[in-house]
Order: C-alpha cells, then structure tokens, then sequence
C-alpha cells in the first residue's frame, strides 16, 4: 500500500515522463526572503544582454518616431484605404497581452488557485507594461500627436469635449481605467514584500522601499484589510479585463468596415487577448526562471498548467475564428464575404493562413505531455502562438482596409516601410527594458503569498493528505501505487 | 498610569496564538484583547477567533465608489456633451445612450477601484509611522505579538511571555 | 483627518467636474497691465502712429463704423486707408502741427501706407464675420454703437492705442453664442448663435 | 449650469437628427439643405471640376510618387470605369463617376471621430473641422466611399514653392499634416452668400452660389442648390427622379435613373447621380 507522499512520488517517477518537482512544501521562509531579495542585486549576466538588447531596439524606434514626427505619417508608407497598418494591430497585440495578467491574477485568486502565487506578480507587471506600451502606439498612430490632449475630457477654455460616442474615446477611457487599475492593484498587493525589502535593502533602495512600503508592519488589522481590499479589486479587475478588450473590439465592430462589422468581434477579441497573452506569460516565465534563478518557485507543474490553459484558451479562440467564418460565410453581406474571400485568397493569403496555422493547429502539440515538459519546446511555442497572434491582429486591420466597400478604392500592394517596422521593434525595446528594470527593482516573486502557499500545503498535508492521498478514494494512486510495488 | 509597549517575537504562529490564548484566559487587570496586536509576515485570519473580529470599513467605501461615481460619470458625460454645443452626429442624438452607458460602465469600475484603495488606506491607516517596537523578522519569518500595557502589569505579561519560549521581547521595561 | 480630507478633495473634484462642466472663460477689468507687456488682456501693441482713439470715439463722438467701414458689409472690420486720415486732417488746421499729425502727413508726403499692427488678431483658421454682428446688433436691436463693438473690443473709446481686451479665445466666443439674444428691438423672439464648427472655422 | 442645462433640455438632446421633414420649410428647423444631382451621361470626364477644386480649396498637387503611394489629395476625383466584354479600346466603353464627398445625413464618419472634430450643420453639410482634428483617421475608416484624405506628409512645405502661396485662396486653410480634410462643399462661398442673404433679409436664391466643381464643369452636369426650397432646379430634379432624402431602396419607375450610391448602407448621401444611358443595342 502507498499512503505517503514520498512514495508516490517514486511511484510516480517510474512513469514514462518523470513527474517534475513542485515547490518544496520543506523550504524555509527565510530562505524565500533571500532568494527573491538575491533576484533584485545579482542576476545571471543574461539580463544585462537582454536589457542593452532592448535599449538598442526602443532607440530604433524611437529615431524611427522622430522621424515620422518629422516628416509626416507618409513615411509609414500608409495610404488612403490603408490608414492604419501595423500600428494598430500591434496596438491591440500590445493591449490584448494585459488581460492574461489579469485573468491569472485576479480571477485564480478568486478561485482559490494556489499555483498562481509565485507566478502571478510578474503578470500583473506584465499587464502594466503591456498597456503602457499599447498607450503609445495610440500616440504614435495619431497624425497630429501633439494634439492629443483633444481626446481627454477636462474643462477647457475653448468649451470643446471630446465625442463621447466615438470608440476611440470609450477606448481611452477603457484603457485609463485598465492601466491605472491594475497598477493600484500590482502595488496595493506588492506592499508586503515592499516591506521586507524595505527591512532588507541599504541606500537609496532603502528610502525608495520605504517611501513605497507605506510603513506597512504586517500587523493583523492591516492584514484583514488588505485581504478584504485585494479580493475587492480583484473582483472589480475581472469585468474590467473582459469590458476593456471589449471596447476594443468595437473600434471595429462599430465600424462600417466590412470584416470589421462582426458581431462576434468581442468575445474572439477577449479570447484572443487571453490566449496570446497566456503564451507571453510562459515566455517570460521561461526567461524569469533563467536570468532571475527561480527555478525553486517557477516550477514544471506550473509551467504544466499554463500550457494547459494555454491550450485551452487557443481552443476557445479558434472556435471564435471559425464562427466568425462561417457567420459570414453564411450570412448575406456580401461586401463581408468578398473581404472574406479575399483575405484567404488575396495577396496577404499567406500571412492568412500563417496565421490560422500557427494560432489553431499549432497549440495541439500542447496536448502531448513531453511538449510541456520541455523548457526550449515550450519557450519556442510560446513564441510562435504570440506570432500568430501578431499576424491575426494583422490581418484583421490591413486586408480588411485595403479591400472596402466601393471597389475604386481598392488596394493591394500596401507593405510597411522601415518605419513602421522599427516602431514595432522599438515597442518590444520599450516592454523588455521596463520589464526587466521592474524585474530587477520589485520583487518580482510574491513572498508573502508564496509562504502562504506553503503555510496552506503544509496545513492541507497534516490535516488532509491521508484520504487525499488514500488509494482507495483516489483510483489513479491505486494503480501506481500497484505498479511501484 | 502610564503605558507602554512590548513585542515578543515567536518563531511559528502556533506558538503566538498559545501565548495569545494564556494572555485572553489570565485577566490582567488594566489590559484589554484590543490592545493585542499580531505581526506577521503572512496573513493569519484564523487569528480572529482569538483577538475578536477587527471592523474593516474598506467595502464601504467600496459601495459609495461604485454607487456614486458611475452616478456622477453619466452626469458628467451627459452635460458635456449637453455644453459642447449643438453637434449633431451621424443620426445619433446629442445625448446617446448607449456610448454614455459603456462609460457609465467604465465610471463604475473606476469608482470601485479608487475607493477601495482609498478605503484601505484610512482603514488600515497607511501611510503610518512604523513605531519603534518593529523587528525585521516579522516581515520574514517569525511572528510578533505587541501588546500595549500599564506598567504595573508588564512583568506578569512579561513573564506569561516567558513561559511559551519567545525568540526574543522587546520594549516593556520603563 | 488628512485621509479624510483626501476623500471630502476627491467627492468635491468629481462632483465639481461634472456639476460645473462648464470651462472658464478669460477676461478682466479693462486697463491692467503688467510690467512686461502682457496680461490677461493681450499685449501692448507698438503702433507706427500712436492713434487716439479716444479724442476720435469719444471726445468727437465718431461712429467707429465711419472709419471701420467692412464691419457692416463683411467679414473684415478693415483698418482705414490714409486717405482716409488725410480727407479729414487736411481741413483741420487746428491740430496740424501736433506731432502725431506731422507724422502722418509724413507718411501722406512719402506716398506710403501706414504699416499698422493688428490688435484683435484671430487665428488663421479662424473668421470672425463682423458684419452678422453689426447687422444683429446695431441696426436691427439698435444698440449704440459703442456697446455693440465694445463688447469685444473694449471700451476703445478711452484708449489711445487699441489693445485687446477680452480673451477672443473659442470658449469666449461660445460664451455669447450660447445666449439667447433679441432678434431685432421690436421683435420678442430671441434665438443663439450658431454652434457649427463652420460658421468661423474655415 | 450645465445640469440644469441638461434636465431642461432632455427631450431635445434626445431628438435623433435629422428626422423626417426636418429640412421643410413648414417645420422652421432649417433654411437650407444643399445638395447636388450628378448627370453622368452628361459628365465627360473632362476633369474640369478636379481642377477648379485644385484652385478653390488650396489642395496640394502631390506629384506622380506620391500619387502611386496612394497619397493624392484630390476631394472630387473622376472615377474611371470600363464596360465588361465591350471589345478593345476605342469601344472599351468608358464610364466616369465624379466622387466627392456626399455630405450624409447619418454619416457614418461623424460618430466616430474621437474629438469631434466631424459633426454636422444645420445645413446638412458635413463639416469637418481641420485644426480639431488629431489624426486618428477612424473617419477614413468608416467611410463607405473613402473621400476622405489624410495630410501624410507636410504639403505646405513642398507643394507650394515662392510665388505659388500668394496664389492661394485666403478663405481656406491651408492644412498641415497630420489631419483629415474632405470636399466641403466650398462652404467659405456658401457662408458668404449666406451672410449676405440674410443682410438683406432674405434666403439665397437658387443658382446665386455654387461650388467651384458646378462653376467649372463645362458640360453643367453638376447641379447644386437648396433642397429646402422646393422651387430650386436641384429640389424638382430630386422630386423628378423620385429620390427622396430620408428614404434608402425606393421604389422607382422604370424611367428614372436617378439614385444615390451605396444607399443600402443608410447613409442617406446628399448627392444623387443620374444613372448614363448607353444604346446597348448598337
């Protein structure tokens, strides 16, 4: 008979894949302190690769910015039909990846998901970042940038508001509320571990900390409150999430636009967002993991049941897609269907059908355990399934524009100028480097809750884990169970 | 009667709420259950059974948030557009329902989201002053139990302390 | 007390916003002047000639239309020709050796304009019809003459040198527009501006 | 204040513009609705009209680069179409559509533009305000006929060398990059004849102002007026045709060959062509 945890383990690792190790339910608090204090001073000299990488790049974009400033949008080689091009479709690239941090922060915390914990505050900075860099596309797209303060509402002395019924500005107001929501959030449940850097940190840290920390003590009132306010705003963040991609979604929807005018654009938008931001999340996770040494506290069955989701979520999307298909396919507009027709036909064909490969048959190599438990196949995936998001985005703005309503303006031979490339690239530059410079100043691991993951374990296994683990209630223990003895 | 403050540091929660428990069950005269503050470096909520519920306010200010503001966002939407004179658009009316109630909508969310934080911090009275009776191993690993006490009372707690083999006690002495 | 204080400052600015949406509107009393030139008024303008308008409006009591002859008729005020100075000052002997008046015969004598600086200066993008308002305002409610400019343009009547007085900005001119006003002195009807982004904006 | 503005003026703000018969001249909402009528079997392609437009709203002449970019500026260009199976070139069978602007009444263009910067006059134009506008091009987007263009490059710089500027119309702004601009139907002259109409307490009678397109055209295909006036030669065109203004997918008698393009969208275009009448037979 097995009934103890140490030996379903070997039990378990004679199986065909050896079951990968969770975090040690032994490791000491204080070593939890150290490790992730040890990520902000000295981490692998990757990083260091990685940040100057993308300093270069965001100074790419940023002459490729000045530039156009300059001279003008024609420089972008956009044109009548084709207004829009890369900028935005990598404006909702950028915006959709914000919900995966969201979703995994604040809807796993509702329900109770423990494997979240050592995961989850690199989403939310993630989904921070992600929406910062979404705002500037929106800024970079703009003719006359430096008029932009014409979109936000605020009493004037030239009695103008904004236009309440455009998207563009309920998008504003989407994104605004998204942006300085969830970064309430990231900071409001990173005050605890602000506080023990605070206790730990020396220098100018030392005072940043401090100052950040708000004189927090851990005491029990505070904890109470804290509790009650982070469930709070993480149920306040859920609907948001889902309402900003949504909004969205109906820049397009909205729109007269055939290929744009689809009902269906705000859930496929949601899901999409979802999934191509899931993927992002296990790029970085694999790349936190190396440069940040924290192959203790990310572990395989996390990464596991990411790919999982994953692959979930790539199902909801294609599905979506396929719904979008057939619901023009079927329907009776015409212009949608030649838009159709034309995308999977025309010349951006290959681009198309890139992208419905890599976005729906690609992640079914997720279903195989080996896939999930490799760390290069995975990285690789992730990377790819974002590309193929990129390419929807792509496809969804440039086929459509260039194939209208009114066949005189039609045009077929739009390709992005460097200069619209080096924004793009820029706009990687500009995420990596925030990203890796917040990775290097906050803790980018949750302590607290990754002791409160392990206080809770450690509960369950001295209460629980006799019947959890009892063979006679749980039948896939019995027959490993038989096969190791 | 003056008062002051001691901390005694535990090394697991177990421990501290024993502590706790003999402090409740001994009756100190001059000595209420609210002035037993634990500090920990993760939440404990099963701690409320011994120190009592402590009122937390922050859903208040949640409710009023998300009444309100969504409130005031449809107004403020709505005379907006109401003064941005006479702009009739595309066959829509002046005042449109739908676009003001996706940012009412937008309005809720921000009104809740404020709020709350606002609430925490008056509930939770941050930013504060860390008093001197902290010790860094809080945040870490160990749990802390500060009491605020009279003077004439501090050596039994002291020694009830004593009795449950604190990692170390601070303050307490004047 | 502070975070109360926070929370009353965060009800009162999203009660104030949305309760009074409406912008403020530059503008103050008639003649401060700042040191450097500027103020809420506009700045001082350094004329070829410094003209007194007010021995003209007021101690003459001149009709301002009588030199500012587009005002009636179109979208231009217009500044007058010389010509038209020296129509008058050549039959008036009396003020002919002032300095001003040398001045100006010099400018007659060289054959050359008067380079005068425009004061109520507009944005390109912007035209601002004079005539709608004269029509509206002068001839059909009959107001004197001297309230109808002057409510833009100040009380020009005790200036030497015009300046700008009121703000001339958009939510100025809105302002007005938003008022309902007379159609004519005998009839009761009264109706706004126009709101069209067109009617000044070309 | 403005809540008080508001809860007086509820029902007013809630009136869903333009209604039907609102540009009558019973219901005193407006004086004026300017539209055009469009004969295409008069039109000959001539490009007069692209080019008095050239000269009348100071459009910049981009240059054949910049023309192949898809960068041109022209607010009423000449559409060219070819018949299908008609045979090869001298009796390829040219058609030519005129495209500008159609002023809609429930354009689609307007709802959209973040600061508002489209909206629409009493007179049932659709204005667009150059110096609002921040360059979002949601209108190009949403335009159905995508007359709508887009400053992509600084023309005043380059279109105009030395002497040229002094040429320019004064009453139209010179745009910079940046922004959306459109045909406007020269409203600078239909502001003016207005404002003088009204000096002398009157409307503007038909034919006393028409864009520089109708001024040039040649052949007088275009035809351009006050619909509110029933008596106008663009209204009695209308009413003969049997186009009415509110109505999309009317029923039609065989004869006529007026309608309004792409008018299944609901629009409701301010400008109606006629269709041109071949001799299929020949």
């Amino acid at each position: 008979m097995v009934n103890t945890y140490e030996e379903t383990e070997v039990a378990v690792e004679k199986r065909f894949v050896p079951k990968p190790l969770d975090i040690n339910a032994d490791i000491a608090w204080a070593k939890i302190n150290k490790d992730i204090l040890r990520s902000l001073e000295r981490p692998r000299p990757i990083f260091w690769v990685i940040f100057i990488a993308s300093f270069a790049l965001f100074l790419v974009g940023v002459s490729c910015e000045v530039y156009q400033y300059q001279t003008g949008l024609g420089v972008a080689n956009l044109n009548n039909p084709q207004v829009w091009g890369l900028y935005i479709a990598t404006f909702i690239w950028w915006i959709g990846m914000g919900h995966s941090g969201t979703l995994l922060s604040a809807l796993l915390h509702i329900m109770h998901a423990d494997w979240r914990k050592p995961i989850y505050r690199y989403s939310e900075a993630m989904t921070t970042f992600t929406l910062l860099t979404a705002a500037l596309f929106v800024l970079v797209h703009l003719g006359r940038i430096w008029q932009f303060y014409y979109v936000v509402a605020y009493p004037n002395e030239r009695w103008t508001w904004p236009n309440f019924q455009s998207p563009l500005v309920w998008d504003a107001t989407a994104i605004g509320t998204y942006l300085t929501s969830s970064l309430l959030f990231l900071y409001i449940g990173m005050i605890p571990d602000l506080a023990i850097c605070r206790d730990n940190a020396i220098g100018i840290r030392k005072k940043l900390y401090t100052f950040m920390s708000l004189g927090w003590m851990g005491t029990d009132r505070q904890w109470a409150n804290f509790r009650v306010t982070y469930l709070t705003l993480a149920c306040f963040l859920m609907p948001l999430a889902v309402s900003v991609h949504s909004i969205v979604s109906t820049d397009f929807a909205a729109s007269q636009q055939p290929g744009y005018h689809i009902t269906s654009f705000p859930p496929y938008f949601v899901a999409g967002a979802i999934y191509s931001g899931l993927a992002v999340i296990i790029t970085l996770f694999i790349v936190l993991r190396y440069t940040f040494r924290f192959e203790e506290y990310m572990t395989m069955p996390i990464l596991e049941k990411l790919a999982k989701l994953t692959f979930a979520a790539g199902m909801v999307w294609t599905y979506l897609n396929l719904i979008e298909y057939a619901t023009t396919w079927y329907g009776n507009d015409m212009y949608a269907k030649q838009a159709l027709i034309y995308r999977a036909t025309g010349p951006f064909a290959p681009e198309w059908w890139m992208m419905n490969f890599l976005g729906s048959v690609l992640p079914f190599a997720l279903t195989f355990k080996r896939v999930r438990a490799s760390i290069p196949v995975m990285l690789f995936m992730s990377i790819f399934i974002n590309f193929g998001m990129w390419l929807e985005r792509w496809m969804i703005i440039s086929p459509t524009l260039a194939h209208g309503i009114y066949p005189w303006t039609w045009d077929d031979d739009q390709w992005p100028s460097f200069v619209q490339w080096g924004i793009v690239a820029g706009s990687f530059g500009w995420f990596n480097m925030l990203f890796m410079l917040y990775c290097k100043i906050f803790p980018s691991v949750s302590m607290y809750e990754v002791k409160e993951m392990l206080h809770e374990r450690r509960f369950f296994k001295s209460t629980n884990v006799a019947t959890a683990r009892d063979p006679a209630i749980n039948p896939d223990l019995a027959v490993e169970g038989g096969l190791a003895s | 009667m003056s008062k002051s403050h001691m901390l005694a540091l535990f090394s697991d929660f177990d421990q501290a709420s024993e502590a706790i428990r003999d402090l409740k069950s001994s009756n100190f005269e001059g000595f209420k259950l609210d002035d037993v503050t634990l500090k920990s470096p993760i939440e404990h909520p099963e701690i409320e059974e011994l120190l009592g519920k402590r009122p937390v306010y922050v859903r208040i200010f949640t409710f009023f948030g998300a009444l309100f503001v969504p409130l005031l966002g449809f107004l403020f939407v709505a005379s907006s557009q109401a003064t941005f004179l006479l702009q009739p658009k595309g066959g829509k009316p002046v005042i449109p329902l739908p676009p003001n109630f996706v940012l009412t909508y937008e309005f809720f969310i921000l009104g809740g989201v404020y709020m709350t934080v606002l609430g925490f911090f008056i509930s939770a009275k941050l930013p504060m002053k860390r008093n001197k009776l902290y010790n860094a191993r809080v945040s870490e690993d160990q749990i802390g139990i500060l009491i605020k006490a009279e003077d004439a009372i501090m050596p039994a707690i002291k020694d009830l302390f004593t009795r449950h083999n604190p990692l170390e006690i601070m303050g307490g002495d004047n | 007390m502070i975070h109360r204080l926070l929370a009353t400052l965060c009800f009162a600015f999203l009660f104030g916003t949305a309760a009074g949406a409406e912008p403020f509107v530059q503008g103050g009393p008639i003649g401060s002047q700042t040191p450097d030139g500027y103020n809420a008024l506009g700045p001082v303008v350094k004329q070829p000639i410094e003209f007194p308008h007010y021995r003209h409006a007021r101690d003459m009591g001149i009709n301002c239309m009588y030199c500012h002859t587009g005002a009636r008729r179109g979208y231009v005020s217009v500044i007058p020709r010389i010509d038209k100075c020296i129509g008058c000052h050549q039959n008036i002997e009396s003020v002919r050796n002032k300095p001003r008046i040398k001045k100006l015969f010099e400018y007659w004598d060289k054959k050359q304009p008067i380079p005068w600086k425009k004061v109520n200066d507009l944005p390109d993008y912007v035209r601002f019809n004079h005539e709608r308002h004269i029509q509206r305002f002068y001839f059909r409610q009959n107001r004197p003459v001297r309230e109808v400019c002057g409510y833009c343009h100040g009380d020009v009547a005790n200036m030497t040198v015009d300046r700008r007085v009121k703000a001339l900005s958009m939510g100025w001119c809105i302002s007005c527009h938003q008022k309902d006003h007379k159609e004519s002195d005998t009839n009761m009807k009264t109706s706004h501006g126009p709101g069209e982004c067109w009617q000044c904006h070309k | 204040m403005s809540i008080t503005n508001l809860l007086n003026n509820w029902s007013f703000y809630r009136q869903k513009r333009p209604y039907q018969g609102q540009y009558d001249l019973n219901r005193q909402y407006s004086e004026y609705k300017w539209a055009m009528a469009l004969d295409l079997d008069i039109c000959t392609g001539c490009n007069a009209c692209t080019t008095a437009c050239y000269a009348e709203n100071n459009l910049p002449v981009v240059g054949k680069k910049r023309f192949n970019q898809g960068h041109v500026m022209h607010w009423i260009r000449i559409e060219r179409y070819w018949d299908e199976n008609m045979g090869e070139f001298p009796e390829q069978g040219a058609s030519f559509l005129p495209m500008m602007c159609q002023q809609c009444e429930e354009a689609p263009c307007e709802t959209v533009c973040p600061v508002g910067a489209t909206s629409h006059t009493n007179d049932g134009l659709n204005s667009q305000n150059y110096h609002r506008c921040v360059g979002s091009r949601y209108c190009s987007v949403n335009c159905p006929y995508k007359v709508r263009y887009f400053n992509f490059w600084n023309y005043p710089s380059t279109a105009w060398p030395a002497p040229l500027p002094d040429q320019l119309n004064p009453d139209v702004t010179v745009r910079t990059k940046g922004i959306m601009e459109k045909c406007t139907f020269c409203v600078q002259r239909l502001n003016e004849a207005k404002s003088r109409a009204r000096t002398e307490y009157r409307l503007v009678r038909d034919g006393e102002v028409v864009p520089a397109c109708v001024q040039a055209c040649p052949t007088s295909a275009i035809t351009f007026g006050n619909i509110v006036d029933p008596k106008s030669k663009v209204a009695m065109m209308w009413k003969n045709q049997q186009v009415d203004l509110y109505k999309d997918m009317q029923e039609k008698d065989n004869s006529v060959r007026g309608y309004r393009i792409l008018e299944d969208l609901r629009p409701f275009p301010s400008v109606m062509y006629l269709e041109r009448v071949r001799d299929m037979e020949a």
